[in-house]
């Protein structure tokens, strides 16, 4: 089995900012199965389209997964009035996560946003090896620095108004760790695309390899409606449609063919 | 347990559930959750005469009870489909359909004369789709084009032949009987409704199509009262679908006059979907007394 | 505050909310709840030459996402609606619109010719009803019948003249341009897409009628769409509406071409909606930066 | 103000019978307007239509309506889920309830199944001069029959199977009363069609007046879409089509045009 539906209990619940919720579900075997990178896609009543969320944390020991999310519109907000007890259904685990490689490598993650949660997992394993540097709008809009913190990893904050860590941008950082020679090896990023694409610029210019975490609106989550296309570029230069759902979320950065 | 077999143009079904094209795939992501034998058949992801890479994202949405999807018939083309998928599929103990759209009568033509040499048990003639610029739904809504596509088809198809009809039509039971009068030996109904969303902060379609097609449970009283209007215009049997989401939606379309049935946007819902609906339908026959499926279809008893 | 002021064919309108013919009845029942004046204008119950019963019921049943009805034209007949009604609904500070509807263009052209020298702001053709044997719809499906009917009432009409269009066709934007080269001043639409339940208890229908008209949520991706379609057409102004239950909605079909728009069903699910949605629109245009509502018609930015 | 609407906070939540709920909501100043014989219009979110459910008691001191309702669908399946501090929204009151006249006359009461709620608030200011005859299924479906009892009036059941009460219709009931000079002036009547039919027969025959509550199915619950029409007779002889929601849900049974 690679993945199934499961209707799981929320065990714990907590507001992190004004609208980005924490809330950690018994999800059975569906966690044994899940590896950092991959995604739950979690049944909204009344709707028809499942909500896709990454996994923040998974405890194999105790069966749980974590959900970090966004209220973004109708089913998150949805979602967001569950409490403790109520159960939610999902799809799980989806998708290829991130290919961690060899955890004793400088490895360098960089997050923007709502597109942080999806890497805490992913850094656990590199400890003190991983930077990770997080992007936010201000200093109210900040989470889970103290989780990665907890990761061993060593944590650069970012944020667009200077009220909190760096005044600037994620890329700033980069640029200050490679001044000072904390050679990463690879990058792992997810967030907005602006952001995406900046970062894959700058590991490209360092020469190291990228793997980022893409969204596209989906249907069936598990590759057989086609729904969630990227374009991607073929060993032969030739480009195609993938999906997010299948190949990815997760994909290596120069696969990927920016549209627009 | 009543019998749940029915017979749909010589072809047997196991059970009268069959996965609606472009929702399933073929076949092998649902495979993970339930042996495919449990669906009476497979229509597969429409395919075309050479590969198409399908339209740019997004390609799907969500609407109020329903979705639009314009994925723009993504595919590996027919041969790949012969070679690579149809093997895999035959050895699944389910009937597969293959679902076929093309930009002129010569595409269709030439599809079917190749699957006509294939282990698939039959053709779905797709005139129906919204979603790509040519071919497609401009052979559908009128009743000349779907006659002429159908017997055009018919001449090359050795397969027993399913025409898939659109409902963006102002009278579905003409355009029924054209089909069934070119040479059709079962209607499949209904395809999408054309639906738009429009992203109120960007101020842009929310498809990158513009348009899309609507489906899932919204359609419903559409699709059955489709499959009403056309059951009384033609014999041959009537596969309906169109946001089939609980048992009760299968009963209210054979009762319109559907044999069988395909289900699409509530695999993406709920994957286990056909095997809560089959459980629910069996009861249904026995409470009621049925003692096959097939006594169902078109037993409404309009006022 | 941005200007939510609106102008249809000459007629002004202090916001661009109508509410739906056949929903709000003459206007009583929801003066309730607030003044009319509350909203832009009210288009009453489609009324025809003679007084109507109406269809034997249940008329009325619930679809996912939405409703299907077959009221079947209920009403006391013209001249009892100008006796009786319009006296007090031009009291009530809001836009007066009179739906019409007729068994043969003589009846549309008397009532329009009767309508003309009343208080009636506005007259709206109703060639779109699916719930009456004769008249209505079958004029409102195919180019001819919509230039034929609107080019006669036109000649009969002093007011300004509004068509409704059916959803139930295949090229929405041939079926707008045929009503505005006949002389429309202003476009309204959708009128219902004709659908059917089925009790699967008693195994006949749910509506004494068989079918009836889709309205709702369910209905928005149609009406978005054929409302996009049809402004690529025309130049006349397009009064938009179907399953609108949001303010997002609303700002849905503005920005797909509509310069006022109509609410039907979600009286139903809450007769407050008009106010809730004035009152998002509203930030929504202050939020945007937009100094008027005009302001937001077609300027959808289409891929 | 005839009506509005309101969220009503659920007080109180009883289960009756395996698919017959009984809750009272805190109305505030719909429960002041209320009559017997009304009825709520409950929306169930996610719904188009709201729910149609008679008043079954009104406790103006309290501001509370007590509602009494059966599991027959989606939206009643959603409604009984329900729990005490849960809130619904109710468009209320609405329509005309029965016209009581003089309570110190002898009346009947002839309540069939789900038909029953509506009738007790009626039957209160009648107390002694009221009989009441309740009809059932079986003994499991009983319900109410201890509340008309507290109402002071003279309850009899009758059950389909014998297992409580007479075993027989509600019309022998009534030809019993008769027969103990029981001489009600008005009968007061709701439930299932082919009850009603028999009922009205059956006064037709003593002579005396009859007021039934009917059902339809409606939409704006309010008079203005037309939905939930039902045959009247005018004076004149002519029929018209009236509206359950507006011209009743309570009608004088000579008035109604049966149809099928
Ligand atoms: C692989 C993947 C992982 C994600 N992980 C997270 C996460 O960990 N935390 C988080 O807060 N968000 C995450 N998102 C985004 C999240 O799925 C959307 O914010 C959410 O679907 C919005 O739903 P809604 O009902 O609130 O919004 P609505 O706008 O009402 O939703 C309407 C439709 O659009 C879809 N949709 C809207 N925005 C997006 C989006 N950005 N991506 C995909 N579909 C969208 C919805 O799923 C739904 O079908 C992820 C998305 C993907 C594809
Ligand atoms: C004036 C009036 C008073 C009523 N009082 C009570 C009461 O006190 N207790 C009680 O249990 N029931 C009462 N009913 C019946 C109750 O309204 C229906 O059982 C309920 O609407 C069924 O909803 P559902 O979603 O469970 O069923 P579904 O079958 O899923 O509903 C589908 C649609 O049909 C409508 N519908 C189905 N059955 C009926 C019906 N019998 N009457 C009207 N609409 C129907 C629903 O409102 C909904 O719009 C009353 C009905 C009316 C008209
Ligand atoms: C994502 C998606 C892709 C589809 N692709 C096809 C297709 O390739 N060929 C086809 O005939 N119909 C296609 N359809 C239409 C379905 O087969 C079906 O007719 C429609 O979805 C209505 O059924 P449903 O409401 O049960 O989904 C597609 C539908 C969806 C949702
Ligand atoms: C109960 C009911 C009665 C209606 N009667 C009429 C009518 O008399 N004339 C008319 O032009 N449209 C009539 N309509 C259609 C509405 O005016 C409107 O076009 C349709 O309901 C779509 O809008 P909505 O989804 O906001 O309800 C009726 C709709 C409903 C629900
Ligand atoms: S969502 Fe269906 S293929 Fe990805
Ligand atoms: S429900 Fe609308 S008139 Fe009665």
């Amino acid at each position: 089995m690679k993945y199934d539906t499961g209707s799981c209990r929320i065990l714990e619940k907590q507001q992190l900012t004004v609208d980005i919720y924490d809330v950690t579900v018994d999800a059975g075997k569906l966690a044994l199965l899940a590896k950092p990178g991959q995604f739950v896609h979690v049944l909204v009543p009344g709707h028809t389209l499942r909500r896709p969320i990454s996994i923040c944390g998974i405890d194999r020991a105790a069966n749980t997964l974590r959900l970090v999310f966004q209220v973004r519109g109708e089913g998150t907000a949805q979602l967001a009035a569950l409490n403790c007890g109520d159960s939610i259904d999902l799809l799980a685990p989806l998708g290829r996560g991130f290919s961690l490689g060899n955890t004793g490598r400088k490895v360098l993650f960089v997050g923007g946003g709502i597109g942080v949660p999806p890497l805490l997992e992913a850094a656990k394993p590199f400890g003190e090896n991983a930077a990770v540097v997080l992007g936010f709008r201000s200093r109210e809009a900040v989470i889970l620095k103290e989780d990665f913190e907890q990761n061993g990893n060593r944590v650069q904050i970012a944020t667009d108004d200077g009220s909190l860590g760096h005044h600037g941008l994620v890329t700033d950082c980069m640029e200050a760790l490679e001044a000072e020679h904390f050679a990463f090896e690879e990058v792992f990023a997810c967030g907005p695309a602006p952001m995406l694409k900046a970062v894959i610029r700058a590991a490209e210019r360092l020469g190291v390899p990228c793997q980022v975490s893409m969204e596209q609106r989906m249907a069936c989550g598990v590759g057989a409606c086609l729904g969630c296309a990227v374009k991607l570029r073929r060993e032969d230069g030739g480009e195609y449609y993938g999906h997010v759902c299948k190949d990815g979320p997760v994909f290596r950065a120069r696969d990927i063919v920016w549209e627009d | 347990m009543a019998d749940l077999k029915v017979t749909i143009a010589g072809v047997p079904f196991q059970n009268p559930l069959i996965a609606a094209s472009g929702t399933f795939g073929f076949g092998r992501e649902y495979a993970e959750f339930y042996p495919l034998s449990t669906l009476g058949g497979i229509s597969c992801k429409g395919i075309t005469l050479a590969e198409r890479p399908g339209n740019p994202p997004p390609r799907v949405t969500e609407t109020p009870g329903g979705m639009l999807n314009a994925v723009g018939l993504q595919n590996p083309g027919v041969d790949h489909f012969i070679k690579e998928d149809l093997p895999w599929l035959q050895k699944q103990g389910t009937v597969v359909i293959a679902n076929i759209a093309g930009n002129t009568p010569e595409d269709y033509c030439r599809m079917a004369e190749k699957l006509s040499y294939t282990a698939v048990d039959m053709v779905e003639l797709n005139i129906s789709c919204p979603n790509v610029k040519q071919g497609g739904v401009q052979f559908g809504t009128s009743c000349a084009g779907v006659e002429d596509i159908t017997a055009q088809v018919r001449r090359f198809c050795k397969k027993p032949l399913m025409v898939k009809l659109s409902p963006n039509v102002s009278d579905i039971g003409e355009i029924a009987a054209a089909a069934e009068s070119a040479g059709a030996d079962a209607i499949s109904m209904i395809n999408t409704l054309t639906g738009m969303r429009i992203d109120i902060r960007t101020r842009r379609p929310v498809l990158r199509n513009n348009t899309g097609g609507l489906s899932g449970p919204a359609l419903l009283p559409i699709a059955v009262r489709m499959v009403w209007q056309a059951a009384q215009r033609v014999k041959i049997p009537i596969v309906g679908m169109g946001g089939i989401s609980k048992w009760e939606d299968a009963v209210e379309l054979l009762l319109a006059g559907a044999s069988a049935l395909q289900i699409g946007t509530v695999f993406f819902t709920d994957p286990y979907a056909p095997v809560k609906i089959l459980d629910g339908l069996n009861q249904y026959l026995d409470r009621s007394g049925f003692s096959s499926v097939s006594d169902l279809t078109g037993r409404v008893c309009p006022w």
